[in-house]
């Protein structure tokens, strides 16, 4: 199996959870109120009382044969408002 | 005159609370509002504001004064963000010139609040309706920020946006629901249910000056951390961000005398034209238009033009208005 | 008379910053009410009502009606969830009907909370026993939703579980703790403490509107992403959900007669036996019965019954306690 | 070394960490207020106010060794009450 | 006397609070105050008293015996961590004895605002500088502590720490920050915007003891779940945690005593000698001394000593004042 | 490429994140309010309050070039204040 961390921008969330749903993740975990630093500058939790919110974290297990169609639902969202995607090995418990 | 409402300004708590917020940062005190308490002062101040404006609104129904004044509101609305954008073009690619126009042409609610709180320390009147002004100042710059980038940037970069989306995020964002949700439940509670308002004030009222106190403290932090990042934002929007206020007010002030405004609803006036949003713009633009550098709205609006307007803008535009307009 | 009482009941602040909540959904916008404010707010409403409910009962003292109308109480709270059984079990397994008995058979004490409200509009007084009634109506129907898993549902489905956890979830769960607790700190404090109770008064009684309104713009939003699931509720279920409101508190009209209640008491009393939980029995049941479907219990209690209630339920109940009990 | 993630209702948290220390395991490390999708449906914030609460995502480090033990003290919550684990393989900086 | 003073204070909302906090620990109820809210009460508090202190001082001045009652303070802030220190060094390491020296050095504001709250209750009055006895003595051990461990500490243990960061952390932490700038703010808005101060008023004024109330429940809770580490503690530092406070109450009150203060600031002056820091020196020594283990100062001061004093030490006190002390 | 997981206390997560930027990490990921248990006993969330607070969970992807200088930077921190590292593998979406 895989697993799949995407960190994007909260206003996005929704957006990237319904691509997820689209391209048959099984599953997804969301952890909102992230903050971080990446190519976009430093994320922080101070302009969450506006609505511009701070980062989510969202992790998919998957099994292998589900990756690429996960992957080209993701990748233009990630290339068009920012954020970032990595893939690592997992197994079931 | 102008110093002794400048100090009265700046030594009442809301101001010096917001000074607070600004010097823990310079000092660098771990001192921080966690989140959500923030949000729940804003949502607390937009529902107060909302209320009491509708409320007053009940009272004095639309006469013609107001509906000249609200469509003086919608016109500069469209104003600032055109005129912003074709000098901040200048400087900026057409994402970042079109982004911080629409911040401009937008409003910042917390800023009007604090005016109205000035206005009540000075025991100045002024009109329910101007609450209705300020909601619908809130979305048209949005819309007018999309069309600027639409029409000026090159074919083919903006992918899936379509007007449903854009009409969505300008006139159903969270803050514009909740203060014309809030003012239409003012009216129609102060028709139908008298009662039900008169038990609200305790919370909507006597809470009003306090819960501001506190989230200017925030507001101050937030400021603050903007502030440092000030050296990405350059030199020619710093001038902007400090001198198109004033501007914008001068406009207002031209404006209210034509309507005849009376001096709170002009001082209020000049302020919603002043006063540059870092709340349901940049939520917008983050989303609508991505190409844009959040850092240059949001450093410019909320770390300069926000204290600007509190500490400095308000007092020096009602020295102008007490000038230029007879007490009632 | 009825639909003075509905548009009275309507146009209330509360009910319609509820509505607003509910057309938020609706309108797909961003408005939230980030977590944990909601409990904040739910915290303060159990807290308030508790102590006032305490410094009634103080003053008035266990009576005779007292006791009859609290052993009542606890009669429904028998009653309803076993009727509700037999009738959800021809549709829903066993597991899904105890929940949802269990759900039914307990108390919202948001509903309570806005009756009560409603009853201070109209000016109708009512007695401090009755949240001592709310009080112990919300453990019973736990108890009885999983003796009815125990003695319907197949043997070996239920691993590990075992009384002192069951009683626990039912009597030491937070919101009955904080009920209970700020009900006996009522009756405390008003005995030896007037002058703490009488400083509690700002927090306790002049807030409690507002924040009702706020936390009802919350319950706004909960219920109307609970509508959305609907469809996988069925038509019985909706139907069970808005029709047995009226039947429960039919028979709690009945029992008011008997027992002579005032018309206040009697509406209070309606309303505990026709509301359904969507707190303590959702948390109870999620632990204890995990092979039930949450979101049935859930949406029906909470996305149907909860409104139908605080919208038309109240001033329905109410024209018939007008109707069938003198006023005072 | 392994990573082991498991995410659950925050209804079983209590339960779950007592099982992981029961079982062996040298600590764990909690995040709650997590939302997601899994078989059970959506999970939301929004019944947090209830005590219904969200899900907790529970990550462990521990020696390929500990493993064992920690799955049989695991699989049986996950069963019952719901919730999904995964293991992978990672090293101590 | 002492028994009734006991009994009304135990049967105070506050006192109540904070016990169902911890009855809900001991029962194993699922009650939490989730964070951050118990960040925006002890943030509340501050901010409050931190403006009532003010306006207070700018209407009595700094005469004589402003200045020697703070000077007293600041004494005491070096006296109680030297003398704790040389104690608990007998059975721990230098670095747990001068975490916990510096501890009880320090004060606890919520210790001190509940014997305010108890001398309103008593109607006993009391003088607004004592606020900036509470602020000045908050940071002192701080200093102290570090102090300690570099003096008696092995050398080559201490990586990285400089007078900056540790001035830093006890001049600038976000408790003494807010404290110190809402008791400057109170004296300026007091003294150039009274009607600013006075619409503060419901805000700090009348919500207080509600949400001093609200936030003992969650103290109970936390200070429960310490006590259940208290196995871990040892029989010596629970011994200190009981009988140090007293101890130094009774030095607080002989100084109280030679500086002729009336009652009600002899009480608090004892109260800041007794009580000890849990929020501004757990998080400073954390930082500063992380070989001292954080269960060891928390627990005791937290666990032990916090509830010792709000539920049996003021009353104690006070009895002792009222003996000694002519009422005014 | 690399995954580091870094588990401090939020006390010391300004260090850590200073850290890491000057030892070349190319972005991180930070996760507050986490609590769990380790070496240092039980964290939870009742002393947020006081400042003390909770733990933060910082998630690093980098080039495994990069591992070593941010390994130098971040070892120390851990061995004085407490806190626990574990890297793993991972690749880019
Ligand atoms: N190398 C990285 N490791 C961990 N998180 C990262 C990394 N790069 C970016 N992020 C996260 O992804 C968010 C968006 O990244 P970016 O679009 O590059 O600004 C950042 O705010 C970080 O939270
Ligand atoms: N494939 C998956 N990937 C990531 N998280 C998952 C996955 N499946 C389930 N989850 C999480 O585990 C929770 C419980 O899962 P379940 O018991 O399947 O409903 C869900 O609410 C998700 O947060
Ligand atoms: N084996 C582990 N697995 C997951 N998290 C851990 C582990 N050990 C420690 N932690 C986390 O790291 C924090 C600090 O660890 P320590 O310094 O060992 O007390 C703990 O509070 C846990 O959140
Ligand atoms: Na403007
Ligand atoms: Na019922
Ligand atoms: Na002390």
């Amino acid at each position: 199996m895989n697993r799949l961390d995407l960190i994007v921008s909260e206003r996005e969330l929704e957006r990237l959870c319904a691509a997820l749903t689209n391209a048959g993740a099984p599953g997804y975990t969301v952890l909102r109120h992230v903050t971080g630093r990446g190519h976009g500058g430093t994320v922080s939790e101070g302009m969450e009382f506006s609505g511009v919110g701070a980062n989510a974290h969202v992790i998919v297990f998957c099994e292998a044969a589900a990756l690429g169609a996960i992957r080209d639902a993701v990748k233009p969202l990630l290339a068009y408002y920012g954020g970032v995607g990595f893939v690592s090995d997992a197994q079931l418990l | 005159m102008d110093s002794t409402l400048v100090l009265q300004n700046l030594l009442s708590p809301p101001v010096l609370f917001f000074g607070l917020g600004l010097l823990s940062v310079m000092l660098r005190s771990d001192l921080e509002i966690p989140s959500p308490l923030p949000k729940l002062f804003s949502l607390y101040l937009l529902l107060a504001i909302g209320l009491k404006g509708g409320l007053e609104l009940q009272h004095s129904g639309l006469d013609r004064l107001v509906l000249l004044t609200i469509g003086a509101a919608l016109a500069m609305a469209l104003l600032v963000p055109i005129t912003s954008f074709l000098l901040l073009r200048t400087r900026f690619d057409t994402y970042n010139a079109a982004a911080l126009a629409a911040a401009y042409g937008s409003i910042s609610a917390v800023t009007f609040i604090t005016a109205e709180t000035f206005l009540g320390s000075l025991a100045v009147p002024f009109d329910g309706f101007m609450v209705a002004a300020l909601a619908l100042m809130e979305s048209p710059a949005i819309i007018i920020g999309l069309l600027l980038v639409r029409l000026t940037a090159p074919r083919g970069d903006n992918p899936e946006l379509n007007w449903g989306s854009l009409l969505h995020e300008a006139f159903l964002n969270s803050s514009v629901l909740v203060l014309v949700g809030s003012l239409l439940i003012g009216v129609l509670s102060a028709a139908y249910s008298p009662a039900g308002m008169a038990k609200m004030s305790p919370f909507t009222d006597q809470l009003f000056y306090g819960a501001l106190s506190f989230f200017l403290l925030d507001m101050g932090i937030v400021a603050g951390q903007r502030l440092r990042e000030l050296r990405a934002t350059g030199g020619f929007l710093i001038a902007f961000a400090l001198l198109s206020p004033p501007v914008h007010a001068a406009v207002g002030l031209l404006v209210s005398l034509l309507l005849h405004l009376p001096q709170g609803d002009a001082l209020l006036f000049m302020v919603l034209c002043a006063s540059a949003s870092y709340i349901a713009v940049p939520a917008a633009m983050r989303m609508t238009v991505p190409q844009a550098n959040p850092s240059l709205y949001i450093t410019s609006s909320l770390g300069l033009t926000f204290p600007f307007n509190i500490v400095v803008g308000i007092p020096l535009y009602m020295a102008a208005v007490q000038r230029l307009i007879p007490a009632a």
